[in-house]
């Protein structure tokens, strides 16, 4: 970790593990009625080690679990609406999000609203996703679109390790459940934290950066993609402005309607399939709302429909590439 | 395996009035949902509803004098009986089933599920069956956690424990020790399934909590006084930090799996004899007047008093508004 | 039962629930390999009355079994892939799809391609939806939107008595797996069906009404409420096409593209909740494939983003109607 | 509760042949394993690898000259010790794990799961552990369903019997007497947690059975010839349409969870005494020789057999090609 000043502020560069492990941190530090809780995340300090020296700090309120992640999460829930404990647990990957699946988006999602609003959901829970290291069908997914479905539940899909932490500090303040999904091979991306504490809100896009040809709304790893692309196209000729919705529930619209409505050219980029990914309500809702403003057809790009092979090699055939963007963005500018 | 919770009762232990708590909870219970299918009848209330008549004692048993109000409950999805048992207003439970702003939910409505009262311990409960077994542990960890000696009774039919997330809930609550009683309400059926045709068990239930080194044993759930001695014992284990117990609860619905379910795949033979010989309020009235607790009188003067108890909560309830269309809009998020 | 002689083919009048029995008992009749089973399918009959007589008829081959979502749809794929079997459990209700999500999104739909390809899944899993009578937040729902974005299964949604017996016949008989989603409200709802055998193949969309003005995209019970909203509109000089696509995987897109390229305007209209439903891909293709034919915003209208109150009073308001529609035509027809 | 499976066995009631059998799967089990991670090394394969090293005699001992061809396995995460006792190409496995068209998914790839050969019984896996304890009850009602006797054997570790569906595959097997031998690898450990701190069990991982009436025991699992005279009785009873037995089998791993993980967490005395004193090929080979079975100069031919062997499946996975990207378009449908 280096550390430098930048202005006023102190800033030093570490990873997403090291922020998001510092954003645990100083939540748990900062409020005892947090618990921390999951597959390993103990001792072990967690299978991405984004819980490390948590234990040895925390003692009791970081606990390893059985293999369950449906009573993991069902026990959170339970947990929260004794009005007594904030958790924050772990799945190992998010792919499991699919074992808990009625704990997740049933129960998480409707417990407050269907008893009357009488409770509170307390609950922030870590789910890591993506394409990384030929991980296999189950698990490398990007499951975080289907829960846009999800009344109720909040969705966060950081790209930066400022952002992570920023937004984690947040989501375990929230007083609503929040999936708060972490991409694999960012764990090791390095960027930019300040010193001491700061927070992002949840439902507040960032342009990271500025362009007026095109809108690229891009979430994860592919955001890094997009920013890629643009110095690509900037090269070309063609600025490209890059979106990061960061929360997919609330999602800022205002943010994205905005860009289009300047550039009149979208394309969104996303790592989980095309078919149901975030993109499609983006899209949906660009055209209900933006379909004057736009010049060219709105494009999407997106893993294809098919599970994804355990294969090293063919792994990357699923992962939209900086190529793609180029080439679909030179597309959409012909119009 | 599951021992045989089996013992006479004395109710020279127990104080007159607790013995007639007992009495008119159950009477509450009934009364309560005798008229809720009679305004289910009459059109004033919608969904399905699954009558808890004939497991009176069960509910009563286990909760009054035993648990506080700080203890919590995941109810079980037939009848209201839990509910009733732990103090929710039965205005408020008719509110919910009418939608009217009376209810607990503020006029979204519940049915026999999504009634919920934080400040008696009732903390919902969920649509899917059985998955309260999962969240109970969250809520017993939560007690356990903050060094309270509050308990967590989860109460669930012998069709929900064939569910999956039993395994979880029972590995959970015996690993951690949670102050947890689970109490299975055993009424044979599973809507149309005997639980000779959809479990396989050595001989009871509760076996299926020996492996976990959990204490289990079957008890007449018909029996109030009994039942609520088990569940003493187990709510004591738990409150001193000595982990969970599982209570299989031997009962009967006296009528079909929803109101309007014709009922015809139960022998009439067996259902007439836990009608007319296993009735909880029936049996409990007899032994109170046998034993000289009290007169006919005194009980018809409860009687009395739980009527009008019900008919002003109805007329409460009914009273009160529908919400308008916004309510909806009301409460996703805190 | 009412049977009528149309031209040379007879047709009579059934119930959908009728149309769904007859489907199973024919396809049951034909291959000795099925076997149906789920929570009170046997004796009973079925919650839905569905399976009413087929245990009397097939003995064995229909039973009970516990209270085990997870596990009815585990031995379905279990059964299936040792080849010996062509599996139809049932979900009493396909809101606890939730609990058998693992089973449903990534076994039933991955277990062929991500073993090479080696073992087929004919499974058919039927699950009944829809707000219908009160039933609340967890036996009301529409979820299967979400499985347009699980590779590898396949989304029937009938609409009319027709329509569920031809596509649950070639559901049966396709060896792939194939969610067959039933609305509740349907079950009571009489069509005409002709006398013998049919199949209607799984990826057509059908067109069930013309019209030149705009395109109303509608499913399962909406689709009536789309035809009602088009009579009204009739009245008023506006022709509404309705089209419904039937199954949403593999989804029409020709069929639909066709229209709107005619129309120039579009309502989606579906009862699970606007955000992340149907509409919102539906929408997302429309905007790629066929924006510069669109003269007004892409419209959809679904339920609210909450969860549905258990009120009879309050859930009317969830349920896309017939004035809705009537109105957002009438705002697209003024672009 | 559960009991333990222990007697002595005598290796006069087999053949020589069959002995040699035992040795020769467990060898070629341990030498595919080294010199995958060699490949692993070399940076011909990605992913994460469970090595099965140590746990060899549970696999062969269960498998060989129990089960035909036509019976079902659903088989662990740890190593490729089932899938190859039970028969499927060494150079298919490799294949998978470098991702060449030789592989068993034609160049899909496949890791520690996703493997399979139908024809050999070997119906795949999932990536969610556990998840074959649902499964495996649907394979083995199709055998039933049709009247054959084929018996489906599902492979699970300690850490993958916590999971829920347990209780739902344990009580449809119960039910419908189905032909299933549930074998659990208790290898002691669920990546770096101990069972005792992550089950309640009364003192076993089989004592969960036993509420379901289901037989149930624990065995030496690295004793190969106890595991295999274990397994058969569980395999014949569920020939003879008797229904499902759990087998809990201890064992140890040798190496991490995962190849990289540090493996710290493990007591040093306690994986010395099982490497040394508890190792199945090492104890199975002095027995053998001991007992005058066979010389020193047989086992080291039957060495080299498998070293040849090896040699030219990894060379057959190699040289095949990776696929074309259109391979991931291919096969979704039927
Ligand atoms: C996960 C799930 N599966 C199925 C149902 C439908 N269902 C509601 S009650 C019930 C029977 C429950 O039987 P039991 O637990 O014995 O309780 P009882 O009705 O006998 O009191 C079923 C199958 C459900 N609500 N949730
Ligand atoms: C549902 C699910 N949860 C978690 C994991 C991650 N995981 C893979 S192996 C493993 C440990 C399994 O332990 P055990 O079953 O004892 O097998 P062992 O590795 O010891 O052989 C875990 C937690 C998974 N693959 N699936
Ligand atoms: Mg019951
Ligand atoms: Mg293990």
């Amino acid at each position: 970790m280096s550390t430098i000043s930048k202005g006023e502020v102190k800033v030093k560069t570490i990873t997403m593990r090291d922020a998001i492990l510092e954003a645990l941190t100083e939540e748990m530090e900062r409020d005892p009625s947090t618990v921390l809780f999951g597959e390993d995340v103990g001792k072990f300090g967690g299978i991405n080690g984004a819980t490390k020296g948590l234990y040895e700090k925390f003692g009791k309120r970081v606990f390893d679990t059985p293999i369950t992640e449906s009573t993991i999460v069902a026990a959170a829930l339970g947990m929260a609406i004794t009005g007594g404990l904030r958790p924050i647990p772990e799945l190992q990957f998010g792919d499991f999000v699919g074992v808990a699946f009625d704990e997740v988006f049933h129960k998480l999602g409707k417990w407050r609203y269907m008893h009357g609003g009488q409770m509170e959901i307390p609950v922030t829970l870590r789910l890591p996703i993506g394409i990384a290291g030929g991980s296999g069908p189950e698990h490398s997914q990007s499951p975080q679109a289907i829960f846009m479905h999800a009344p109720g539940v909040q969705i966060a899909v950081p790209s930066t390790p400022y952002d992570a932490k920023g937004m984690l500090k947040t989501a375990i303040r929230d007083n609503n459940a929040v999936l708060f999904f972490e991409h694999k091979v960012l764990y090791d991306l390095k960027g930019e934290v300040p010193e001491g504490e700061y927070l992002i809100p949840l439902g507040k896009a960032d342009v990271k950066r500025e362009g007026n040809d095109v809108t690229i709304i891009a979430t994860a790893l592919q955001v890094h993609t997009a920013l890629d692309a643009a110095k690509t196209l900037a090269k070309q000729g063609v600025e490209a402005e890059v979106i990061d919705p960061r929360t997919l529930a609330p999602l800022d619209m205002d943010t994205i309607l905005n860009s289009v409505r300047k550039t009149g050219r979208v394309l969104i980029v996303h790592e989980e399939q095309k078919t149901g990914g975030c993109g499609a309500e983006i899209a949906a809702r660009i055209s209900e709302h933006a379909l004057f403003d736009l010049q060219a057809p709105i494009k999407r790009i997106g893993a294809p429909d098919v599970p994804i092979a355990q294969s090293l090699y063919l792994e990357q055939f699923y992962r939209p590439s900086e190529k793609q963007i180029v080439d679909t963005v030179k597309e959409l500018m012909e119009y | 395996m599951a021992k045989i919770y089996q013992k006479p009762t004395n109710l020279k232990d127990y104080s007159k009035k607790s013995l007639l708590d007992f009495y008119q909870t159950m009477v509450k219970i009934r009364r309560f949902d005798e008229d809720l299918i009679r305004l289910i009848q009459d059109g004033k209330v919608s969904g399905f509803y699954h009558s808890g008549i004939g497991s009176e004692g069960l509910s009563a048993g286990s909760i009054i004098h035993n648990l506080r109000d700080d203890d919590y409950i995941f109810y079980n999805h037939r009848g209201c009986n839990q509910k009733i048992a732990k103090g929710v207003p039965l205005s408020k439970l008719y509110g919910d089933f009418m939608g009217t702003i009376e209810g607990t939910t503020r006029g979204l409505g519940a049915g026999i599920v999504h009634s919920a009262d934080p400040s008696r311990g009732v903390l919902g409960q969920a649509g899917t069956i059985g998955s309260q077994l999962g969240i109970c542990v969250g809520s017993a960890f939560s007690s356990k956690f903050r060094g309270t000696d509050q308990v967590t009774v989860v109460y669930f039919g012998d069709g929900a424990a064939s569910r999956e997330p039993l395994h979880g809930s029972l590995n959970w609550a015996g690993l951690y020790k949670l102050p947890i009683v689970y109490i299975c309400e055993n009424n044979e059926y599973a809507i149309s399934c005997h639980v000779s045709e959809t479990h396989s068990v050595k001989e009871h239930i509760a076996d299926w909590a020996e492996g976990y080194g959990i204490p289990n044993y079957v008890v007449d759930g018909n029996d109030v006084v009994l039942m609520h001695e088990a569940t003493k014992e187990a709510v004591e284990r738990a409150r001193r930090g000595e982990g969970p117990t599982f209570i299989e609860a031997q009962t009967f619905r006296h009528r079909g799996h929803f109101e309007g379910d014709p009922y015809d795949y139960v022998n009439p033979e067996v259902l007439k004899d836990w009608k007319e010989n296993r009735d909880p309020i029936k049996n409990y009235k007899a032994r109170l007047l046998e034993e000289g607790i009290c007169t006919e009188n005194e009980l018809a003067t409860l009687n009395e008093q739980v009527d009008v108890e019900i008919a002003a909560a109805i007329k409460k309830a009914e009273d009160a508004p529908l919400p308008g269309p916004e309510r909806i809009y009301e409460g996703l998020f805190a």
